[in-house]
């Protein structure tokens, strides 16, 4: 029964996910309106048959920023994560390789190092230094993203290095590297997809922190979180302005990480194994 | 009892020397509260006496001898007098000085002590405008014995002293029950330091604070307006909003194209975008509220037709792409998006990029790396700014500069009028920088609290003469 | 009446029929046990009697215990029952107790739970409970923590809480199929003399007949959810004829035809003066790192054609002599050589010499990657060869070291989990086989493994020994099986070899006392040769 | 034990080291002068200059690195540029507010996120159980600033039952500063909670499933004695490392929070700091924040030890 239940909170999840991406991808052929174009005549509108989550404090379409905002919203938090996995991943595998040696102590330690900084205080001396842009809060996340990925990859390839199979490939002659890609990394595959989805969560959250701050993608590209700062002081006279990009950023979150945990229980060998 | 009050305000100072560093926030809090100068702004921008009763100007315009109230003691105890005034003078102008205005000081030959109560102070060449800088926060008086910890314990001679600290949160003055003059009506003053717009609209209306300084977020006014809780005060600043623009920069070195940057500005809507309507269009740098004032709107009227020829005429048909750096106030950040929006209908296109003051500062103001700019200039009576082709704006004319040097040594008040007001047609016409509105004073205020200024001649909180009613 | 009399029960979980119709009693005084392979329904049973099932179970038929209906009974009564008046062991001792509690508060539990006593009362009462299963005082004060014990002392805890209250019935599931022989046989020993003392009935669970075989009363024979016979054990050789029962004897009992061969007098493989050792924590703070000697200078050869056995109980160094053998780790001492050459030349190892030997391992579960198809998981070894077979080559060679060990050249295009255990073990003895080694090492290659299938793995082995005139060196901690396979024997203690020979010779008259204690312990089948 | 501690000591003084190097390395190339940044855009070159000597701003990098870190070690962080008062006493007092916050919502995290992950973990599948699982999705999905703003909205402008924000400090009484953090602190543990909640079930779960609970269950215990007794505290050392790296966050991490809310706490110091360019400032402030963390990871580490014994004896 549980299991039946988890599935349709992952369809929910990934038709939650999807129609942030379609929406994401369609608005690179088309919006309800231009967001480079300003209205100020029409600023503030309600929600209506013409601008269907009404207009913001420039007379901006609102429903067109967050067809746009999700395209940056997306980008900034996929190529993070991406960032973290192609960085983590191998430093994870190399530490579990060579598992106790100075080069795992120092990639651990180094991880340790990372997660003792607090992660806006990083994004703002990264802006500090080389100024505000979508590509800095990029790379503000994505460097937090790395150890989250390298500390997941070495503890599953230590627990699978003592597997038997790898022993054989050993007997085979192969080496500690070759054994990684081949034997440990599918291995780890479902686990990285899983916190994958789960960081991207993460990452459309960081995203809109940052730039709720003023540190992620600059104008004129609309980012929700800048939204969400721009339109906080006209709550109580244009709510709408705050509470689109607001449910845009909780329901892509949360559409995440249901498709984040169904794929765990899905995934996961211990409900798997009782089904076949 | 007169009661307590407390008054939000944007910015926390860095620390309490309003005599070594630029940060207005200092001056918001101390500024005639604590700390007074020979002479002081009124709430209209008139110059006033202060601790000078009176002075007395020679023929030459060179000798200025100031006589000081008499009886007055610093908060510390100590009296003020002339060697006081000397010491505080002596200081801003002294070599090693970190004053931040210190050319405020620049024209001064030697300051000296008659007796007690008298200090002459002879200038280097005639200064017009001398009075009217030593009215400003970095030319009050300071207590020798206290420069040591001026900065975390001010004292002065104001109707307020300083009490208590909490960094971060705020700074409490207690009534002076020696004030040498008339005394402030409030116990005490309580000043909270809220940067967000939206903290700052709950503090308001939850009424943690009874008013805001210098309101962040224009569009809550109508708000506070239809709550009879509040009265908004709107009045005016030093605060000339402009373009800037990197006159030494292809292409705005190009007079032509700062011409049509100039039409394609539609004014009206960036007030209306991004102050909500409130500011006034300005057409120079100059304050629309100055007697001197004239109304050049009309030289740089909106007309993006006429933009678009003159950038073909320069050779721009196809418009071309330049950086637009704007600093945190949301002046800057909103017009910024406006101006962006404006230009892209006549072809420019603009690179946005959103910058820390610091930042700010390092890059546009001395690096001088920047095609335009969005700023307000608070100093008041600051077009002299335009003479000096160092200027981050970089603007170089002889004439300019001409006029400017025969204002300097004016005293004539005609004269001095004819100059100012012939500098600001000067820049007009050359479209130095695009200029947009001068920046509104808005405070929200209980409806209750009366005698907050309404316009801000200075960056000040006079609080000495506020009081509840009833 | 009997003490516990179970009637047509049947399971379904999640609608998943698990028993069917299930019946069996136990007398007071009695040991019944319940004799099965892995998987058909022995733990469900003993489950269903205490009512501790899985989710979504639901179980039919009737249940009686001292008189009362427990399918009746709530789960309240059925937590004043359990522990008090019946009480389970469980199978694995490792897992079975609370890491973060003392023993001494796990066995006190089980009386603060169901009598009036103090705590210091429980506490002197688990004190003698731990006494009665040969605790000590002196070396096992209540204090203790589970992870200082060893397997055989963990399980005696578990025992310990379950006769603390002197219950009316105990059940043991699998009790000792994680420890080795000797503990097994003290655990038995134990159990057994309980029952005499406190005159409980007792059901033993295993799917080892040996075990039971010598100790029960009353045998319960299980298969696929069902009970296909049941009888005396005295029956067991005489009355009990279900074709099950009789291919479990057989299959307990198997010995493999193994042909002769010659063996060359040259040896294949020579261990000389073999050191291995880890490196143990610092004792204290400024003590220097200790080293522990897994492996203590051992010596032995093997020739061509032989197999060779080595027995010893669990952490005496099998597995460290392999991988050591292997050049898996490098030895602190000593060489391996392999016809002359050594394994490790300049601290790498020699692919060429590798080549020569492969090695099958105990999980087979855990013995393949499950990304990979059968064809990749066989070939792996290829990698060793200087020059890789062209694809056709490729193709015969899956084929034939599929066909060599009984499956299908289509099999090579499923994945492993599409196999059970006794067909993995053979894709892995393919595998070892598909460069042609000399030499197959053998770690525990049938000790996971359901005795009807170690059976067939055990003639496959023989089978290809004398196809292919493969050299074996066959790890094993179970004695009936190294006796049924191999030609000599090495029996190891605490990383040295304490006795050698010619198998049947140290079977029959074993000269090391730790030897005999090992053939003692190892459960036999009675008269089989009866069977 | 002792030699374990000293271990862990030894490469946490290490990593403080290093931390210190990456931070002074980091804070280098930042762009920005303070002194200019003091001083605004009227400032004289000599006036600058001046200034930047008094600063001690023109010594030599490697010199300043140097007696930055020896004046640590000594307890001594140096004299922020802007406000020219010891960073220590800044930083102290600014840790009043924020240690106490972090610990408030880490407390209300903990006392929603146990009983509620519990209890989903016991009635496993119930209704109880998807609602707890729901809400906690939603509790994780909300940015916290937009959550924080609402409660402002809600609970300060129109039910006034709080003030909006600020701080009164503890001189005005321990309950009148509680309730000024009150609000700050549920923004700040929502997510806390929610993840917390869920790692707490999923944790009890798994331990639920082990056999050593079946034991338990074997000798007669109830589903719920189980719990208590056996799967609780071997379900706690997940939990711990969340808390652990929870903590963390929560010291650091609330500079949004304290924004919204207007409390002078570290995180606003070092936002603040940073576009002052007050480096010394943010260079001791991140320090410490590192220092903390670290710390508290530390503490953590132990802390198992004392849930489990297996990790008493050394490693
Ligand atoms: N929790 C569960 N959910 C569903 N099926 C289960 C569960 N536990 C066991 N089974 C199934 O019930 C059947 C009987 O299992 P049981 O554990 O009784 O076997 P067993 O005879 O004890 O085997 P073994 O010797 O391996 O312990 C098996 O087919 C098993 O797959
Ligand atoms: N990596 C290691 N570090 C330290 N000690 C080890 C290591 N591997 C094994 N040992 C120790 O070496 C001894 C021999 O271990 P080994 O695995 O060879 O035993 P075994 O005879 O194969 O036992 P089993 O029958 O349980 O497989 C044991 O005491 C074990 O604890
Ligand atoms: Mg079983
Ligand atoms: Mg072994």
């Amino acid at each position: 029964m549980p299991t039946a239940k988890l599935s349709r909170a992952m369809l929910f999840g990934a038709f939650l996910s999807l129609l942030f991406i379609s929406a994401a991808l369609l608005s690179f052929v088309w919006t309800p309106y231009s967001v480079e174009t300003l209205d100020i005549a029409n600023k503030l509108q309600k929600p209506s048959a013409a601008h269907w989550f009404g207009t913001d404090h420039f007379g901006r379409d609102i429903f067109s920023m967050i067809m746009v905002g999700a395209r940056t919203s997306i980008a900034v938090a996929l190529v993070a994560v991406g960032i973290g996995m192609l960085l983590g991943v191998p430093l994870g595998l190399a530490a579990a390789a060579k598992r106790g040696g100075l080069l795992d102590e120092m990639i651990m330690r180094g991880n340790d190092l990372v997660f003792a900084f607090p992660p806006l205080v990083i994004a703002i001396m990264i802006t500090a230094t080389f100024g505000p842009s979508a590509t800095n809060a990029i790379i503000a996340i994505g460097v937090f993203n790395i150890p989250v990925f390298a500390r997941m990859t070495r503890g599953a390839a230590i627990s699978l290095w003592t597997r038997d199979y790898v022993l054989s490939a050993r007997v085979s002659g192969k080496g500690a590297a070759r054994i990684s890609l081949e034997h440990i990394l599918p291995n780890v595959a479902n686990l990285l997809i899983v916190q994958g989805s789960i960081q991207f969560s993460v990452g459309i959250i960081a995203e809109a922190a940052l730039s709720y701050v003023g540190l992620g993608a600059q104008p004129p590209i609309p980012s929700w979180g800048r939204m969400l700062a721009e339109s906080q002081t006209m709550i109580s006279f244009a709510p709408h302005l705050t509470v689109f990009p607001g449910m845009a950023i909780l329901l892509t979150v949360l559409g995440l990480n249901l498709v984040g945990d169904g794929l765990r229980d899905y995934l996961d060998p211990k409900l798997r194994r009782s089904k076949t | 009892a007169g009661g307590d009050v407390t008054v939000g305000l944007q910015l926390e100072p860095p620390h309490l020397d309003p005599t070594s560093a630029a940060a207005g926030a200092i001056d918001q809090v101390l500024y005639s509260n604590v700390f007074e100068g020979l002479t002081r702004f009124g709430p209209d921008g008139s110059i006033n006496p202060g601790l000078a009763k009176d002075w007395d100007v020679s023929e030459d315009g060179l000798t200025y001898t100031f006589h000081l109230q008499e009886g007055v003691t610093f908060h510390d105890g100590t009296t003020m007098d002339a060697e006081d005034v000397k010491f505080s003078l002596d200081r801003a102008r002294a070599e090693d000085s970190a004053n931040a205005q210190k050319a405020l000081f620049a024209d001064i030959a030697s300051v000296d002590v008659v007796d007690p109560a008298t200090v002459k102070v002879t200038l280097s060449k005639p200064n017009g405008n001398f009075l009217f800088n030593m009215a400003w926060g970095d030319a009050v008086i300071v207590a020798p014995e206290s420069i040591e910890n001026i900065k975390t314990n001010p004292v002065g001679t104001g109707a307020f002293t300083f009490s208590n600290w909490v960094q971060g949160d705020q700074i409490t003055l207690t009534k002076n029950a020696d004030y040498w003059g008339e005394p402030a009506k409030l116990d005490s003053a309580t000043f909270k330091f809220i940067s967000d717009p939206t903290a700052a609209f709950a503090a308001v209306m939850a009424e943690d604070v009874d008013a805001f300084g210098g309101y962040p977020a224009p569009e809550n006014l109508p708000q506070f307006e239809a709550d009879p809780r509040f009265n908004v005060l709107i009045g005016s600043t030093e605060g000339e909003t402009i373009l800037s623009t990197n006159n030494a920069q292809p292409p705005f070195d190009n007079p032509k194209v700062r011409e049509a940057l100039a039409h394609a500005i539609d004014r009206q809507a960036i007030i209306d975008g991004a102050m909500f309507g409130y500011g006034t269009p300005i057409g120079t740098h100059f304050a629309p509220h100055h007697p001197d004032y004239v109304d050049l709107t009309g030289n740089s009227a909106y007309d993006p037709e006429k933009a678009k020829a003159l950038l073909a005429e320069a050779g721009f048909a196809d418009g071309f792409t330049t950086t637009l750096k704007l600093p945190p106030p949301s002046y800057a950040r909103r017009g910024g998006e406006i101006i962006a929006a404006q230009l892209r209908d006549v072809g420019i296109e603009t690179e946005i990029s959103n910058l820390e003051w610091a930042q700010w500062l390092e890059q546009v103001f001395r690096g001088k790396d920047f095609g335009l700019t969005i700023i307000s200039h608070t100093e008041p009576l600051d077009i002299g700014i335009y003479a000096n082709p160092d200027y981050y704006f970089q603007y170089d004319s002889a004439e300019f500069q001409g006029v400017m040097a025969e204002l300097n040594e004016a005293t004539d008040p005609a004269k001095r009028s004819e100059l100012l007001q012939k500098a600001q047609t000067i820049i007009s016409d050359d479209y130095v920088n695009g200029y947009l509105f001068q920046l509104a004073q808005l405070s929200v205020v209980k409806a209750n609290l009366v005698g907050i200024w309404e316009n801000s001649p200075t960056q000040a909180t006079d609080l000495t003469a506020v009081y509840w009613e009833e | 009446m009997s003490l516990l009399s179970v009637e047509n029960l049947s399971l379904s979980i999640h609608g998943t029929p698990i028993l069917k119709d299930v019946s069996l009693s136990v007398e007071q005084g009695q040991i019944v046990g319940v004799i099965g392979e892995s998987g058909s329904g022995k733990s469900m049973t003993a489950y269903s009697v205490l009512k501790l099932l899985p989710n979504g179970a639901e179980q039919s038929g009737k249940i009686h215990f001292d008189g009362k209906d427990l399918g009746a009974a709530s789960e309240q009564n059925m937590c004043a029952l359990r522990g008090n008046d019946i009480s389970m062991v469980f199978q694995e001792p490792m897992t079975a107790l609370n890491p973060v509690k003392t023993i001494g508060d796990q066995v006190a539990e089980t009386i603060l739970i169901h009598t009036d006593a103090s705590r210091s009362e429980a506490r002197a009462m688990a004190r003698e409970a731990l006494d009665r299963v040969e605790l000590p005082a002196d070396k096992f004060p209540l204090s203790r923590y589970p992870h200082e014990l060893s397997g055989g002392q963990r399980q005696r805890v578990v025992i310990a809480m379950a006769i603390a209250l002197r219950p009316k019935l105990l059940i043991a599931d699998e009790p000792t199929t994680a420890l080795d022989v000797t503990t097994q046989e003290q655990i038995l020993k134990l159990l057994k003399r309980l029952v005499e003392e406190d005159g409980m009935g007792m059901i033993l669970v295993t799917h080892d007949l040996a075990v039971v075989a010598n100790l029960a009363d009353h045998l319960v024979i299980m298969k696929n959810g069902e009970v296909v016979e049941t009888g005396g054990a005295d029956a067991l050789f005489t009355t009990m004829k279900h074709p099950y029962t009789r291919a479990l004897i057989a299959a307990s009992g198997h010995v493999p035809a193994r042909h002769e061969h010659e063996s060359t007098e040259a040896p294949l493989l020579e261990v000389r003066d073999l050191v291995r050792e880890y490196p143990t924590p610092r004792s204290g703070l400024f003590g220097a790192p200790g080293v522990f000697r897994a492996v203590k200078g051992v010596n032995f050869d093997i020739k061509q054609g032989e197999s060779l056995g080595l027995v010893g109980e669990s952490g005496c160094g099998k597995s460290t002599l392999t991988r050591a053998i292997l050049g898996l780790e490098a030895a602190q001492g000593g060489s391996v050589l392999i016809d002359g050459a050594p394994i490790i030349r300049d601290g790498k190892v020699d692919r060429h010499v590798r080549q020569k030997m492969q090695v099958v391992f105990q999980d087979p579960y855990g013995s393949f990657n499950p990304r990979h198809k059968v064809s990749r998981l066989v070939t792996e070894p290829f990698f060793l060869l200087d020059e890789k077979p062209s694809p056709a080559e490729r193709d015969a060679a899956i084929a034939e070291a599929l066909e060599s060990v009984g499956l299908k050249s289509e099999d090579q295009d499923k994945y492993i989990h599409e196999f059970s255990g006794g067909q993995r073990q053979r894709i892995a003895i393919a595998r070892a086989l598909i460069i042609k080694p000399k030499l197959i090492i053998l770690d525990e290659a049938v000790s996971a493994l359901d005795v009807s299938i170690r059976a067939q793995i055990l003639d496959l082995l023989a089978d290809l020994s004398a196809r292919f005139g493969l050299t074996y060196l066959f790890i094993s901690h179970d004695l009936s099986v190294v006796r049924a396979i191999t030609d000599r024997v090495l029996v190891m203690k605490d990383g040295e070899f304490v006795e050698r020979g010619e198998t049947e010779a140290v079977f029959t008259n074993p000269q090391h006392p730790y030897t005999k204690a090992l053939i003692q312990a190892t459960p036999r089948l009675p008269e089989t040769d009866a069977a | 034990m002792l030699r374990y501690t000293l271990k862990r000591l030894l490469s946490l003084i290490l990593s403080l080291l290093v931390a210190s190097l990456v931070i002074f390395a980091a804070i280098e190339v930042v762009p920005g002068d303070p002194a200019q940044y003091m001083l605004g855009i009227n400032a004289q070159e000599d006036t600058l200059n001046a200034l930047r000597e008094q600063l001690g701003l023109n010594q030599s990098v490697v010199s300043r690195y140097f007696s930055w870190v020896a004046g640590m070690v000594q307890g001594d962080f140096g004299v922020s540029y802007t406000y020219r008062t010891p960073v220590r006493d800044m930083v102290a007092e600014r840790l009043w507010i924020s240690l106490p916050l972090a610990l408030y919502a880490l407390a209300l995290a903990i006392l929603v996120a146990f009983p509620a992950g519990i209890l989903a973990a016991r009635k496993r599948g119930s209704f109880l159980d998807s609602t707890v699982m729901g809400v906690t999705q939603l509790g994780v999905a909300i940015p916290n600033f937009w959550f924080a703003m609402l409660m402002v909205l809600l609970f300060a402008v129109s039910l006034r039952w709080f003030s909006a924000g600020g701080f009164p400090g503890w001189d005005n009484g321990f309950w009148l500063a509680m309730k000024a953090l009150t609000l700050p602190a549920i923004a700040l543990s929502l997510q806390q909670a929610s993840i917390l909640t869920r790692v707490m079930r999923s944790s009890l779960l798994d331990t639920l499933s082990e056999d050593f609970v079946r034991t338990a269950r074997a000798k007669g215990l109830s589903t719920g004695q189980a719990l208590w007794r056996h799967a609780l505290r071997n379900a706690m050392i997940p939990v711990l490392t969340i808390i652990g790296m929870q903590f963390s966050f929560l010291i650091a991490g609330g500079i949004v929070i304290e924004n919204v809310f207007f409390l002078p706490g570290l995180g606003r110091l070092i936002f603040q700091s940073i576009s002052q360019r007050d480096l010394i400032v943010v260079e001791s402030v991140v320090m410490i924040l590192v220092f903390a963390v670290i710390m508290v990871n530390f503490a953590v580490d132990l802390a198992y030890a004392f849930v489990d014994p297996r990790l008493r004896r050394r490693t």
